[in-house]
């Protein structure tokens, strides 16, 4: 119990309680202070426990009490770290840290300042418990609490009713995915009696490796339907681009660099349950790889620079899960860690493009901007090229870690993966040179963003080029075994040269003719239009589920059965009784003689009942 | 010829006292009405007598003594009602007196 | 007879206290009354108080010996003192009720308090009555008393119209108790209630079962019209509609407890052999009473014919425990009589104060916006609603749940359901008065209503302590 | 003693036949022996000579229905009195009490009766108007 692994979660939980109760009476140095002292202070604690526990070849646990104790089902409320969560917790506070700092120049001049750190310190309260969590239970209590915080934060300018309703369709989705895990949870509860995950994984070992869709699957599958939704992947993405109404750090830190990797994580975490359910990791690696390659096509003819940062997260999460998918979990995570550097800075640089431009967020209407911000456009650069997986950049490396895993799961897979590397290549920069070349098109005058906020942008600049060298993979081998040694040159040359292919592109179209473009979109211009609309699926969504769910329970349910059935009958019974009330009433005819008649009938009735009887 | 015995009294008895009922009801003079009650008081009477005889004690009279006055002053009260309500309405008419009904 | 006559000792005359002391102080007011000038009639109706006040003590004192007096006419036991002290508590709390209302009317006269008196007299005369004739005293004493108490507004139309029914429709079903009682000594030779009850039970001298089941019937006719039971009950609502508010309140309590303390004791005692037979009739009478007095009132809008109906539910209530004949029914029956007494008079206590002169507001809608304009009495009024509707903490709850208990014991679950759901379409309408008090616009009916008189507020205040009272700590009676 | 029903009742019957004889005997005399001359001023009610105005038919005050009740009320109390004069020797000195406890009940509702002037015939002696 030495490491006092709670005090890691209880700090920003701290940090939400003085703001949220005190916030509005505190002045907004003070609620600054707070807030970014608690994220960092668990941040050095978070340093201090691991290297405490350095080799950490096992799993550390520490139990403080039982939380449900029913039977022999046992669950407690008890924190875990071992190398995934280490990754993870040192991701989390860190890139959190830095987005905190970032958040308080962003913010400055928000009416809700104390309103928006409490919430961000709950959210990170909530994401360590998930992390650190050591049975299900508990990591569900933080995969609802960031839900709910993501709710808060997107919907966060409540005043606007696009925010609102972006708030209530990223929670609604999330519930949708959160369904599947609670069952899976159940089902995990029925065939092990435990949630927590040293003694599932180890009584798995007793079970067979299932090539039918057995209980594993199942729980495989379900698992994953969570993931979908809290990690916005296919079927489940819509509520991402949504989200973008929220202010830019929630967009940082939470849809791009902590809670979206939650699903990952998860997956990660139960990677010894996955091996057994082969069905079930399949089908994580195909729903990455098609929302890898979808989310990318859409991303293309993105106008928004936060829409079109969305997508790309979309489709680089979709390249986790395939990384996941294809059995290299160490990969996978790799790519998480370098993501949340280089898509935060992107984040973080878009937010500051926007705050230089008061709130501009229109691709179309930005330019020229190499000059008026130079400190963004350096940072921003950085992140674009570390994307785009240009040669020792640190998306080089996880990618390309990725996308040789794929080749050697299946080949048509790594040839989908490096198209959609080509393309995402080509968006970023596409965004990247239109926002900082050729001339500012819009009215206002830029300026560049305080100290606050480009050190922040800095610091991220300098982990997206450098990212790569951090010995991930080495760094989780005893955990899902050794990284696959055979480094293919002529693989990595293919998906360098599409990522450089369209960085050409991009700068072709956007630089030297921008007259491209629209000659192209006018010749395509029905796909043009399908991709623009994003396929759209919101529209399709909408029709096919939301409608009839919403008619449905309105005619059928509210008019159907509760006010023809159940009105309908109560009143009824009122009436009667009134009926009968009015009937007994008439009987006061107000006749003497009416009354005798009463008296008389009433006496013949008991003589001949009392008296009739023998 | 066979005495006259208890059930014949019973038997007028019972008879005074539909008479007595039937007259309540039918009757619409309140003045009448009270006057088929005093009827049925007196049925009361011959039955408590016949009893009496029958058991040969005399707590049948004594208690046919006790009905007669308690009728009596039954009588003086509903009479005096009877006027009041004459004052008030210049009719004893039962139908008439049909304010107060529902 | 007179062989063996032995004129009662000094004991049975303080059995018989309470009676003599009513009968004394009301021939005194009779007397005094034509010589006090009208100014000064008030001072009659303290004599009457102070001529309760001492009943009541007489009662207790009465209460302590307990036995037969005069050779075994009258028993004063437990039941009859119990019975006694609440017949004269309704008496006292009635005439306080009254002296602001008569002052109001302008008919303040000794009659008035002497009847009261008289009629309380009859009433302690029938419940400790060991003998059917004089229970039948007793019985007239009271009810001919109340006939003219009933028409005592003798100018108004209303009230003249309610003695009238109340008297025509009393004679006949006295009438019809006497012909019961006349038989049944005709069966049994004997009018004493054990007496009776001896000859019924030995199969020996068993009569004629017609002969009994006829005499059962008419004497039940008798008490069912005195306690407003079912088939019985049309004279209720018109006659407490007619008669002036606090001599209302009075035939509501009074002589209603003072029935149903007779029909316990001569259905458990004189009829006990009998129960087989008229057990059935008196489930259906207590469910017809209850139904009738329910649903009945459902569409009433004047407040005292509203209270009418439910005093006709009430004795729907007690007749189930009078069904349930075992001691727990008697026990809840007295104990739900007594809180019952309490609610009526302070319900009528209300409306007598609030109808002003003529007894103009007595219409449901004249209540609105009490709750704003006269919190204290409002407040007061709705906790008698709610005792009446049987609200858990208040004595009403209680009374019912004994009751409704005792049933359950003597298993007549389908009456006690049936009497649950009955009790639940009470609430409609006890609830709209007091939805009216409180949440209605206050209309023009109480812009100038006077502050309420010392003795009106002094009974209302103990009705409404004594139902709240009970309801926490009723082994204060039981 | 008479043994059967009949001769039960045979004076009853002698004694109802005797007085219907009597009655019906004087009327049919006047009717038959009587000179019968009629005219209008003959027609009218005889009331001992004075004029008669008004029908015979208009209602009575109330003063006699109240007088006719008081008298019956009073004449009942008399019933009571005979048992109690009979046994009155056997009951000693408790009965004439009980007796005496009686009347005074009943003259006191006299005196409240006098007092309240429901005896008083004509209109200028009512000592106070009745409410």
């Amino acid at each position: 119990m030495e490491q006092q692994l709670w005090i890691i979660p209880a700090l920003p939980l701290a940090g939400f309680l003085v703001n949220g109760l005190l916030g509005r009476r505190l002045p907004k140095a003070a609620v600054t202070a707070v807030a970014i002292t608690s994220v960092a202070l668990s941040f050095l604690w978070v340093l201090k426990t691991v290297t405490g526990l350095m080799p950490l070849d096992a799993a550390y646990v520490e139990r403080y009490f039982d939380w449900i104790r029913v039977g022999s089902l046992r669950i407690g409320c008890d924190l875990m770290m071992d190398r995934l969560t280490a990754v993870m917790v040192l991701v989390v506070t860190g890139v959190g840290l830095l987005i905190h700092i970032y958040a308080a120049g962003y913010m400055a001049h928000d009416t809700g300042y104390a309103r928006f750190f409490a919430y961000l310190n709950l959210f990170m309260f909530f994401m360590l418990t998930l992390v650190l969590a050591a049975n299900y239970l508990l990591m569900f209590v933080g995969w609802e609490g960031v839900g709910l915080c993501s709710y808060l934060l997107i919907g966060f300018w409540f005043l606007r009713k696009s925010a609102t309703n972006a708030g209530n369709k990223a929670f609604i989705v999330n519930r949708v995915g959160d369904f599947g895990f609670s069952l899976a949870i159940f089902l995990l509860v029925i065939n092990f009696n435990t949630l927590d995950f040293g003694e599932v994984f180890a009584k798995l070992s007793g079970w067979p490796v299932e090539n039918t869709v057995g209980t594993l699957t199942l729980v495989g599958l379900l698992l994953l339907l969570g993931a979908t939704g809290k990690s916005a992947q296919v079927p489940l993405y819509v509520w991402l681009p949504d989200a973008m109404e929220g202010p830019t750090p929630v967009s940082a830190l939470i849809h791009a660099a902590t809670m979206v990797t939650a699903g990952v994580y998860m997956v990660a975490r139960t990677a010894p349950l996955y091996l057994k359910a082969p069905m079930a990791l399949e089908m994580v690696a195909l729903i990455g790889l098609v929302t890898a390659f979808f989310a990318a096509t859409i991303g293309l003819v993105q106008n928004d620079i936060k829409k079109v940062f969305a997508y790309s997260t979309v489709s680089q999460l979709g390249y986790m899960f395939l990384g996941v998918g294809t059995g290299a979990f160490a990969a996978g995570i790799f790519h998480l860690v370098t993501h949340a550097f280089f898509k935060a800075l992107l984040f973080l640089g878009a937010g500051s493009v926007i705050h230089a431009l008061s709130g501009e967020q229109d691709l179309r209407i930005m330019g020229g901007l190499r000059k008026k911000t130079p400190w963004t456009f350096w940072t921003l650069a950085c992140a674009s090229v570390s994307i785009a997986g240009v040669p020792f950049t640190a998306g080089f490396f996880s990618k390309d870690e990725i996308l040789v895993a794929a080749y050697h799961h299946a080949p048509w897979m790594y040839w989908v993966g490096t198209l959609a590397a080509g393309m995402t290549a080509f968006y970023v920069f596409r965004a990247f040179f239109l926002a900082f070349f050729g001339e500012y098109r819009g009215e206002g005058h830029p300026h560049e963003s305080p100290a606050v906020m480009t050190l922040p942008l800095a610091a991220l600049a300098l982990l997206s080029l450098a990212g790569g060298f951090i010995p991930v993979p080495g760094w989780l081998e005893p955990l899902f075994g050794a990284p696959s040694a055979h480094h293919n040159p002529v693989l990595v040359a293919v998906s360098v040269s599409f990522g450089l292919a369209g960085i050409f592109l991009a700068w072709l179209f956007y630089v030297a003719r921008p007259e491209l473009p629209g000659a192209l979109a006018t010749r395509f211009s029905g796909i043009y239009r399908t991709v623009l609309n994003k396929y759209y699926v919101d529209e399709i969504y909408n029709a096919a589920i939301v409608k009839p769910v919403v008619e449905g329970s309105r005619s059928l349910l509210w008019k159907g059965i509760d006010v023809e059935l159940i009105d309908a009958s109560v009143n009824g019974i009122a009436a009667r009784a009134r009926g009968v009330g009015d009937m007994l009433r008439r009987m006061q005819s107000g006749y003497i003689r009416n009354y005798a008649a009463w008296v008389l009938l009433g006496a013949v009735v008991l003589m001949l009942a009392i008296g009739g009887t023998r | 010829m066979h005495p006259i015995t208890t059930t014949h009294y019973l038997i007028l008895s019972a008879a005074l006292l539909a008479i007595g009922a039937v007259g309540v009801l039918i009757r619409r003079n309140i003045i009448i009405m009270l006057m088929s009650i005093e009827l049925i008081l007196n049925a009361v009477n011959i039955n408590l007598i016949a009893f009496s005889r029958h058991y040969q004690d005399v707590i049948g009279q004594v208690f046919a003594i006790f009905v007669i006055t308690v009728a009596v002053a039954e009588a003086a009260v509903g009479l005096g009602i009877l006027i009041a309500l004459f004052r008030n309405k210049a009719t004893v008419q039962a139908d008439e007196v049909e304010i107060l009904k529902w | 007879m007179p062989a063996n006559f032995v004129p009662p000792s000094g004991v049975e005359y303080i059995r018989v206290l309470p009676e003599i002391i009513l009968a004394a102080v009301a021939t005194l007011i009779m007397v005094l009354e034509p010589l006090t000038p009208a100014p000064r009639k008030r001072a009659l109706g303290y004599l009457a108080l102070a001529g309760f006040a001492g009943a009541l003590a007489g009662a207790a004192a009465a209460g302590w010996r307990t036995g037969p007096a005069f050779s075994g006419m009258l028993e004063v036991d437990g039941f009859a003192t119990f019975f006694r002290l609440l017949v004269i508590l309704a008496g006292l709390l009635v005439t306080l009720v009254s002296f602001p209302y008569l002052r109001r009317e302008e008919a303040e006269s000794g009659e008035y308090y002497a009847l009261l008196l008289y009629s309380v007299a009859g009433q302690t005369i029938m419940v400790s009555a060991a003998d059917l004739i004089v229970l039948f005293i007793g019985l007239e004493i009271s009810s001919i008393a109340s006939y003219v108490l009933a028409g005592y507004m003798r100018r108004e139309k209303l009230a003249n119209e309610a003695a009238a029914k109340y008297f025509l429709l009393g004679s006949f079903a006295t009438a019809f108790l006497l012909y019961g009682i006349a038989l049944i000594y005709g069966a049994t030779g004997t009018t004493r209630l054990n007496g009776i009850a001896q000859v019924l039970s030995d199969p020996r001298m068993a009569p004629a079962g017609i002969l009994t089941g006829t005499a059962v019937a008419l004497m039940l006719v008798g008490f069912a019209f005195k306690i407003s039971a079912a088939p019985f009950q049309v004279w209720a609502p018109d006659v407490y509609q007619g008669a002036p508010s606090p001599v209302a309140a009075f035939l509501a309590a009074g002589p209603k407890a003072a029935a149903f303390a007779v029909l316990l004791r001569v259905f458990m005692t004189a009829f006990a052999p009998l129960t087989g037979r008229w057990l059935a009739i008196m489930w259906s009478l207590s469910l017809l009473t209850m139904i009738v007095g329910n649903f009945a009132a459902l569409l009433q809008t004047n407040i005292k014919r509203l209270l009418a109906y439910s005093s006709i539910a009430h004795a729907g209530y007690v007749l189930v425990a009078v069904t349930a004949h075992s001691e727990e029914g008697v026990q809840a029956a007295m104990f739900y009589l007594t809180v019952y007494v309490f609610m009526n008079i302070g319900a009528f206590a209300v409306v007598a104060y609030f109808s002003r002169k003529g007894e103009r507001y007595v219409e449901i809608e004249d209540l609105a916006g009490l709750g704003v304009r006269q919190p204290v009495l409002a407040a007061l009024f709705a906790v008698i609603l709610l005792s009446l509707i049987g609200v858990p903490p208040t004595a009403g709850f209680l009374g019912k749940f004994y009751i409704f208990q005792a049933a359950v014991k003597a298993d007549l679950l389908w009456l006690t359901v049936l009497g649950l759901l009955n009790s639940a379409v009470a609430a409609y309408y006890y609830l709209r008065l007091i939805v009216i008090m409180y949440m209605k616009e206050p209309g023009d009916s109480l812009l100038e209503l006077p502050g309420m008189a010392v003795s009106t507020r002094a009974a209302l205040w103990t009705s409404a302590a004594a139902v709240v009272v009970l309801g926490l700590f009723p082994a204060l009676i039981r | 003693m008479p043994t059967s029903v009949a001769e039960e009742y045979f004076p009853v019957v002698l004694q109802v036949l005797v007085a219907m004889a009597i009655a019906g005997g004087m009327i049919a005399a006047s009717a038959l022996l009587g000179h019968r001359v009629r005219n209008p001023v003959k027609d009218q009610p005889y009331e001992c000579g004075i004029q008669p105005e008004g029908s015979p038919r208009e209602r009575f005050s109330v003063k006699f229905y109240l007088v006719a009740m008081i008298f019956i009320l009073l004449d009942i109390e008399t019933v009571f009195l005979y048992p109690w004069a009979v046994v009155y020797r056997e009951l000693r000195l408790f009965a004439f009490f009980e007796m005496l406890v009686f009347v005074v009940l009943i003259l006191s509702g006299f005196f409240y009766i006098w007092k309240k002037g429901a005896l008083a015939w004509s209109m200028e002696e009512k000592p106070r108007e009745k409410q």
